[in-house]
């Protein structure tokens, strides 16, 4: 009997086959919240943060970056609810955005208790399983335009000019375009900011391409980089050729 | 029975899918669509009043012929035919965010289900029970999923809106604001 | 009808080949074999006197459901004369990558699409708009598709350099990965 309940069994990881597996770690933790009977709007942080933790190294979760990441979420609010809350008006629980998730999970839980029944009403029932084979097919007219055709071409480009957020898209760099371009603003103004030099750049290959200029131009004496402060804005200024070469 | 009502059990019994009244309409064009709806009722109401071991059910915006439940487990004792699988819970979990939030893109699912679901998403595109409705606005444009008509006759759900709307749910989600804790 | 009877017609209509008396036998071990003959003649003589749309038939020494010839040349003109189908946004995407890009791997429009497209490829295939052109010179040597007569028909094209924006459409849809980083 004890080696089915996950608490029985904690400390003998060779039960872990037995228990029931979870869906991910907001199902562990959901499970964790029913099983000690708490308020999911006030939730002991600690003791649950303990027990997640207790539980994916018994069930060997371990292995799972989710289930990681989210005891190491959940040992960072009790952290934020340790230290001293500060002005009382701003203070926001650090639990909100777990409770948020946790029901938002239950809900959809409850859509697939209701799926679950349905789908399991549907396969008592049979199909029709013979299907006598029809010589040809036969198929309506397709409804298709040429302006259906391009329009489809565009999505397919619009898609693949943006680098995926999970792939890494090697892109060329263009540094001769951004010097160009560096040499064009400079010789306007005495004086620009990095971030007028990026603004339109929308993509990284861009931006490391202005960045690889600017160095480059600085090397070759074209120009002095500044920062005044960390984290400030880096300014760029033209050096006066004549000075430049006094100086040399 | 009616001579239209033959045809359309003729017709529905040569499909291992539901029929939508669309077609069915196009079986018999003189024919009003008041005169389909009454021999759909009159199939319906002879395979349940005259006692057959099939009956007729409304399914993915068409109708469809089953066996009974009550036949299945003798059926598949004697090997005449067996039941499709079970989908697994995370397969269900994530058709139910999909039919919920569709069109939803990966991510966002991933974001609900605190788990990554490539492999999952995979197999039900697979299977047919979901499909790339278009293309999001975000970051790269990601692939938005929805839900197929075989999602419907998986669930023998007549459309959509057979499924409880979000705010009749039980656990109704609370608006951000209120989730706060104060 | 008899209960026997209904599972019967249950069991016939759900097993996808016809079935032998021994097999119908195994359905109900506890009726006898003259009971289960009864049982046959019930559902044969049902369908035959009530009027139904399908027939109890005898083929390889098995029993079968099928549907009376006169209903078949219906269902198939209903099928015909359904409205023009549309292709999905996904066939789209898919076709308009093979028209501009041929010949092209399976593998190599799932890269540019960031999705399986099994299906997809099946049913422009048999659509006609598509075909196998080759194979690839790479792994596995993949075959290869391109599009078919019947797409430039479709479009009434004489050849495909007829597409608008042909060359240009065609170096564009490069997939990312083959740009490099230099």
């Amino acid at each position: 009997m004890d080696a089915v309940t996950p608490r029985g069994a904690s400390g003998t990881g060779t039960f872990a086959v037995d228990l029931p597996q979870f869906s991910g770690p907001l199902d562990l933790l959901l499970t964790l919240i029913r099983e000690e009977q708490v308020d999911i709007y006030d939730i002991p942080i600690a003791r649950i943060a303990q027990q997640f933790v207790e539980r994916i190294r018994t069930l060997e979760l371990n292995e799972a970056a989710e289930y990681l990441e989210m005891a190491a979420r959940l040992l960072r609010i009790k952290v934020q609810l340790l230290l001293p809350a500060g002005e009382q008006e701003l203070w926001e629980d650090p639990r909100a955005e777990l409770v948020r998730r946790l029901l938002e999970y239950q809900q959809m839980r409850e859509v697939v208790d209701l799926l679950e029944r349905r789908g399991e009403e549907r396969r008592s029932h049979f199909a029709r399983a013979y299907l006598p084979t029809q010589p040809v097919p036969p198929q309506a007219p397709l409804a298709l335009s040429l302006v259906e055709l391009l329009t489809a071409v565009d999505r397919v480009l619009r898609a693949v000019s943006r680098p995926d957020m999970h792939d890494v898209v090697p892109r060329a760099l263009d540094v001769p375009g951004a010097i160009d371009a560096i040499r064009a603003v400079l010789a306007l103004r005495a004086r620009a900011l990095l971030s007028d030099m990026i603004t339109g750049a929308r993509e990284p290959w861009q931006v490391l391409s202005m960045l690889l200029g600017l160095l480059e131009l600085a090397k070759l004496g074209e120009l002095r980089v500044q920062q005044l402060r960390p984290f400030s804005n880096v300014e760029i200024t033209p050096t006066d050729r004549d000075a430049a070469s006094e100086a040399a | 029975m009616t001579p239209l009502a033959k045809l359309l059990e003729a017709a529905l019994f040569a499909s291992a899918r539901p029929i939508t009244t669309e077609e069915l309409a196009a079986l018999s064009p003189d024919d009003s669509l008041a005169a389909l709806a009454s021999a759909i009722d009159e199939l319906r109401e002879h395979y349940d009043v005259d006692g057959h071991g099939v009956e007729l059910q409304e399914i993915a915006g068409g109708w469809q012929i089953l066996t009974r439940a009550e036949y299945t487990e003798a059926i598949e004792r004697a090997q005449l035919a067996s039941r499709p699988q079970r989908l697994s819970a995370a397969a269900l979990e994530t058709l139910a965010i999909i039919a919920y939030r569709q069109p939803i893109s990966r991510a966002e699912i991933e974001e609900i289900r605190g788990v990554g679901i490539g492999g999952v998403l995979k197999s039900l595109h697979e299977r047919g029970l979901i499909d790339v409705v278009g293309r999001g606005e975000g970051l790269g444009r990601p692939l938005m999923y929805g839900t197929t008509p075989v999602f419907l006759e998986h669930f023998a759900l007549r459309h959509l809106e057979e499924l409880p709307r979000a705010d009749e749910l039980a656990i109704a989600l609370r608006a951000p604001a209120q989730a706060t804790l104060d």
